[in-house]
């Protein structure tokens, strides 16, 4: 870039093979409806609904500091203006993608008030809206109150053809998510971001739009809860406002992150496979499951606070995904300073 | 008597160190003054006297007692007090509950409420206002108050003349006057030289976490003091 | 008439949301911590409430000499294991401690205790459906009087203890300077264990009147904690007589509102709780206007 | 953007500051009080700054210097009083706004973005302060980061440093937003002779390039290398102002520093 010989890396050796990796996987993962059962289908897409709520979540708290115990409120709404949609006339399928946007967009003005709110007041203030919101949708005479509605436009379609539809809307929405994020922490706002998580007064002082910056992630964090709540409709099919607007989902967001490390790209996704793998394994044990889950999350509080990713970075130094700058001296090697990894 | 022992003293704010192997003794009844620029550490080996710091390295010892591990509120209990740089008074409770607090070191002696109203007479008519609502020269006296009401055996003053008026600064250093004539041992830092030397028997000058300068106050000229406290008197060179 | 009649029921209900709301708002302005497990708390003590009385055949009037101590108990450990651990680490990670502690409080009741709704009323004989008659046809249960009494009762203790006691005093300066306190001969460990212990009786009266007036399950914690926030918050969070306030408040915007429709009751009570919430950011807003206004007009005239 | 700020100032009739006086002014201040509580912090400072300028601040512990930059930079409100950049008044302009349009500062204890690297700092401040855009502002961090002594740690990440360094590292992301007015809060605290040396170094370059500085340090000797003005401040208010000489032997600073009795 100059005559100094010096230049800004952002892909490490590591990065791009993680990155091909990741790619190249999603990119198989679209032609497995071809080859796997629907059952499977439905498990991919399970986890998929996972990540998406860990990722966000994860911009919200880990990189926002904003930390909501009220996300069920966008995926319940996600759900509801699914079924409105499709009610209708709208394509099923259609609304599931188009009712996220919907989302986000009444997500802007709900930011208006919220993000003036102080941390503590913030987060319980956003799970007061949450069961705001599930009354009123109650209130819907569509949806009869807790008894419900299905999302009977469904039927429309074989089970193994919504299987597969399902699949491939989920993984592209997962691809988008995690595409969106690592493009917004790669930009120059996305360094704004983490510099608000590191120290909010400097930001301010450095010209970081603290609150602008913020908006973006709140919207976006409503956004992705918006599109894990209409796929989880296009698998369970029926919307009872009580499962969707239920602060277990935020919960599991919770878990995934903190297991994950919060505030790290990789931490929230690898807390969403982690999490899934548990349910797989101990989900069957009911209550026993529940108090595992709690203990692990309140272990990790108290324990691990920055995740078993966060744990690995420190000790490795290694970045899978290259959110970062690198400084290379393409002239003499070692004149720029030590390395992340070779410091640790 | 040596009430207060100080041996090679080092107190670390993570990478900085703030109190380089400082070392002095302090008799019973004397009053000594801590002087030098900002960030050369006084403040720093107050609290670690007082136990708001814990040190490093070194030995604190208290009227014969080993007390470098022992937690703040101990050495309150055993007669340490600290009247803190910027007075650190509970803004939202009234000057009485200030001062009463001070009983909870559990030391009963000569200050009680009415002794401490009467050495300090300017709090008496303001008594039941927030302590956040004060001047600066009243929470100050505030402050000093709280510290005489745990009966302290020695009182440690962390620039008690800062952000004060001139006019607060003499009603305060009267009250120490009083106190050093009924006989308390006093620590104190200060950046008022003048105040500082007109009050204390021993003067230390410390420099960048170190000890300068130490000397019986008759016994140092203010020439030297100020090279010490500016580290070579590279002030005075231009004048 | 009938609305007279709701807001006097909303005031008595806004009692119980004082109570509740009581230990919260105490533990947030002694220790600044935002404590989610405070409703799965309620529940517990409820629960051993129950217990006692169910299988030892002792009632709430005697359980309490039980109860009472264990939870200071819980508090006590409470505080050492989790609170001090976790509150060093900023705002975040306490949330997400006390966050993973209610989920474990909530499934172990439901593991020990099952599905089931349960009450206290039974082992309280005539009170749980006694009332007194005020006017033709207007009744009032004496156990809702009783329960708004225990209401400004504790918190007026507490204001009292908090400002006439050394204990009490010792509390607060501890909640606006912990280091400076020691400084004081005062340990600030000691003080916010029995501030956390104290809290916890707190937990348990609420816990009691919820059993008494109502019926409870494991998993009703959640809503106890909604309705303490709410309560804590209306009144501004750190002052004991405005969590009263703020209980009633909540208590009188529920009632009405459940006049106006069924669903009424609790989307009021939301609403009013955000309404206070936006209009008190906003007062700064309005202050700055005032304030640009004002200039203005000083410097034309 | 600074047009929607003010209210009107500019419309008043009556004997203002004049023409010429502001001309040369870029940042001032006038009438500041600053209030917390009962404690007046700053008492009625006026305060002006002129194109390219280098002010030293010094004054004892707790007379208000920090907080006078906090006003300036607009992380502060005050009580009374108004600021003016460039001839507008950006007395209500938040910090972050202030920043972008060409005032930056320093922190006293310093403020690093812990979990990035030495370069993403200076990044973050080069692209949201500076407007600066990808290699551009690359460009501009790297010569910020080599002129500030930090280009040997660029890839590190800034909780691994020293105090020494995240002190050079608040001076390089201040830098990097492009001020023109850079507010400097006691960088220069616990260097040895040798580094006051390159910090003094440092700042002629900042100045030849036409940064105007305010800097308050308590290091007399190394401010006077670089300041051509100082002002001494005391309890909240301006008690000496003038070339460094002067104001060192001036009576009210001799008290307000070393206390009456001496000098």
């Amino acid at each position: 870039m100059t005559d100094s010989g010096l230049v800004v890396a952002r892909w490490t050796p590591t990065s791009v093979t993680f990155t091909v990796a990741g790619v190249g996987l999603l990119l198989a993962l679209s032609f497995l409806p071809t080859v796997a059962s629907p059952a499977t289908l439905d498990r991919m897409t399970t986890l998929f609904i996972y990540v998406i709520l860990a990722a966000t979540w994860n911009a919200l708290a880990g990189y926002g500091g904003l930390v909501s115990i009220g996300q069920q409120a966008f995926f319940g709404l996600g759900a509801y203006v699914t079924i409105r949609l499709s009610n209708a006339g709208v394509n099923v399928y259609t609304a599931v993608v188009v009712a996220p946007l919907i989302v986000a967009l009444f997500s802007l003005p709900l930011s208006l008030p919220m993000l003036r709110l102080k941390t503590s007041e913030f987060a319980v203030g956003m799970w007061v809206v949450a069961e705001l919101i599930h009354l009123l949708v109650n209130l819907d005479p569509l949806i009869q109150g807790e008894t419900g509605i299905s999302l009977i436009a469904l039927n429309a379609y074989t089970v193994d053809q919504r299987n597969a539809l399902t699949f491939w809307i989920a993984l592209a929405a997962v691809a988008a998510v995690l595409a969106i994020l690592f493009v917004l922490l790669r930009s120059a706002t996305g360094a704004g971001l983490q510099a608000i998580r590191d120290n909010e007064e400097a930001a301010n002082s450095v010209g970081v739009r603290v609150v602008t910056v913020k908006r973006i992630v709140f919207v976006f964090a409503a956004a992705g809860a918006a599109i894990a709540g209409s796929l989880w409709l296009a698998t369970a099919i029926s919307f009872q406002p009580k499962t969707y607007f239920s602060a277990q989902w935020t919960s599991y967001m919770i878990f995934m992150v903190l297991v994950g490390g919060l505030g790290t790209f990789e931490g929230a996704i690898i807390g969403a496979v982690i999490f899934y793998a548990i349910e797989a394994a101990f989900g069957s044990m009911g209550v026993w499951y529940m108090i595992g889950l709690g203990a692990v999350a309140l272990l990790f509080s108290l324990f691990l606070p920055s995740g078993l990713y966060g744990i690995f970075g420190a000790r490795t130094g290694v970045q899978l995904l290259p959110v970062g700058y690198w400084l290379r001296d393409t002239k003499s090697e070692p004149a720029v300073g030590q390395g992340k990894a070779a410091e640790a | 008597m040596t009430l207060l022992s100080v041996r090679e003293l080092e107190v670390r704010h993570g990478l900085l160190r703030a109190v380089r192997g400082v070392s002095f003794d302090v008799a019973q009844g004397e009053t000594v003054a801590f002087v030098g620029a900002n960030g050369a550490g006084k403040t720093t080996l107050l609290r670690a006297i007082a136990g708001a710091h814990l040190p490093q390295a070194g030995r604190i010892s208290f009227a014969g007692e080993d007390v470098t591990s022992a937690p703040s509120y101990r050495r309150a209990r055993a007669g340490i007090a600290l009247v803190p740089e910027g007075r650190r008074l509970f803004g939202e409770l009234s000057v009485t509950e200030n001062l009463l607090l001070g009983l909870s070191a559990g030391n009963r002696g000569a200050w009680n409420l009415d002794a401490v109203l009467e050495a300090l007479p300017q709090l008496q008519p303001i008594r039941h206002a927030l302590a956040r609502n004060l001047s600066g020269g009243q929470q100050q006296a505030v402050a000093i108050g709280r510290a005489l009401m745990t009966n302290p055996k020695l009182l440690l003053l962390d620039e008690i003349s800062l952000g004060l008026s001139p006019v607060a600064v003499d009603l305060v250093y009267a009250a120490i006057a009083k106190l050093i004539a009924a006989g308390t041992t006093i620590i104190l830092v200060e950046q008022k030289l003048d105040r500082a030397m007109s009050v204390a028997d021993r003067m230390i000058c410390m420099l960048e976490g170190s000890v300068v300068l130490e000397g019986k106050t008759s016994q140092l000229t203010r020439d030297q003091i100020t090279d010490a406290y500016f580290g070579l008197g590279q002030v005075g060179a231009h004048s | 008439m009938i609305w007279v009649e709701q807001i006097f029921q909303g005031i008595l209900l806004g009692g119980y949301y004082a109570l509740i709301a009581c230990g919260l708002s105490f533990m947030f302005s002694v220790m600044g911590l935002v404590n989610l497990a405070h409703g799965s708390f309620a529940m517990l003590a409820a629960f051993g409430f129950w217990a006692l009385a169910e299988y030892a055949g002792l009632p709430p009037t005697i359980g309490w000499t039980a109860v009472f101590p264990a939870m200071a108990l819980l508090g006590v450990a409470l505080q050492r294991l989790v609170l001090d651990r976790s509150a060093r680490s900023g705002f975040l990670i306490p949330v997400l401690a006390t966050f993973g502690l209610s989920i474990c409080i909530d499934n172990l009741l439901f593991q020990q205790f099952g599905a089931d709704t349960r009450s206290l009323a039974p082992f309280i004989g005539d009170l749980s459906y006694d009332s007194w008659e005020l006017a033709d046809g207007v009744f009032v249960g004496k156990l809702a009087v009783y329960i708004f009494l225990a209401a400004v009762g504790l918190l007026g203790g507490l204001q009292l203890f908090l400002s006439r006691t050394q204990l009490g005093r010792a509390i607060r300066a501890t909640a606006i300077d912990r280091d400076t306190v020691g400084l004081l001969g005062i340990d600030a460990n000691w003080i916010n264990i029995c501030a956390t212990a104290i809290a916890m009786v707190t937990v348990s009266i609420a816990g009691a009147a919820l059993g008494m007036r109502a019926t409870f399950d494991p998993y009703a914690g959640t809503p106890q904690l909604i309705f303490a926030f709410e309560a804590a918050v209306i009144g501004g969070t750190g002052s004991l007589w405005g969590t009263l306030l703020g209980g009633l408040t909540l208590g009188i915007a529920q009632s009405v509102g459940a006049q106006i429709s069924p669903q009424g009751f609790l989307i009021a009570g939301h609403a009013t709780f955000l309404v206070v919430l936006v209009a008190r950011t906003s007062l700064d807003r309005i202050a700055d206007v005032w304030r640009i206004f004002s200039f203005v007009r000083t410097k034309a005239s | 953007m600074l047009g929607t700020v003010e209210s009107g100032e500019g419309r008043l009739p009556g004997p203002q500051i004049g023409a010429a006086h502001t001309e040369g002014i870029v940042l001032s201040a006038e009438g500041i009080v600053k209030r917390f509580g009962a404690l007046t912090v700053l008492d009625n400072v006026a305060f002006a700054l002129s194109r390219g300028e280098a002010v030293g601040v010094v004054g004892p512990n707790g007379a208000g210097k920090t907080t006078l930059l906090s006003v300036l930079m607009g992380a502060l409100e005050p009580t009374a009083g108004s600021v003016h950049y460039l001839g507008q008044n950006v007395t209500r302009l938040p910090a972050a706004e202030r920043c972008r349009v060409g005032i930056a500062r320093t922190h006293q204890v310093p403020k690093s973005f812990s979990g990035m690297t030495v370069f993403e700092n200076a990044l973050v401040a080069a692209q949201h302060g500076g407007g600066h855009r990808a290699s551009e502002a690359y460009d501009r961090v790297v010569e910020t980061l080599r002129l500030t002594g930090m280009l040997r740690v660029a890839n590190r990440r800034a909780e691994t440093l020293g105090l020494l360094d995240r002190k050079r590292l608040e001076l390089a992301r201040a830098v990097a937003t492009d001020p023109k007015v850079l507010l400097l809060d006691e960088i220069g605290g616990g260097l040895t002779d040798g580094e006051a040396g390159e910090l003094v170094s440092t700042i002629k370059v900042l100045r030849e390039r036409g940064i105007a500085l305010v800097w308050i340090e308590h290091i007399v000797h190394v401010l006077v290398q670089v300041t051509e003005r100082l002002v001494c401040l005391d309890s909240g208010k301006i008690v000496a102002d003038g070339k460094p000489r002067d104001v060192m032997k001036h009576p009210d600073v001799v008290r307000a520093y070393l206390g009456s009795a001496v000098g």
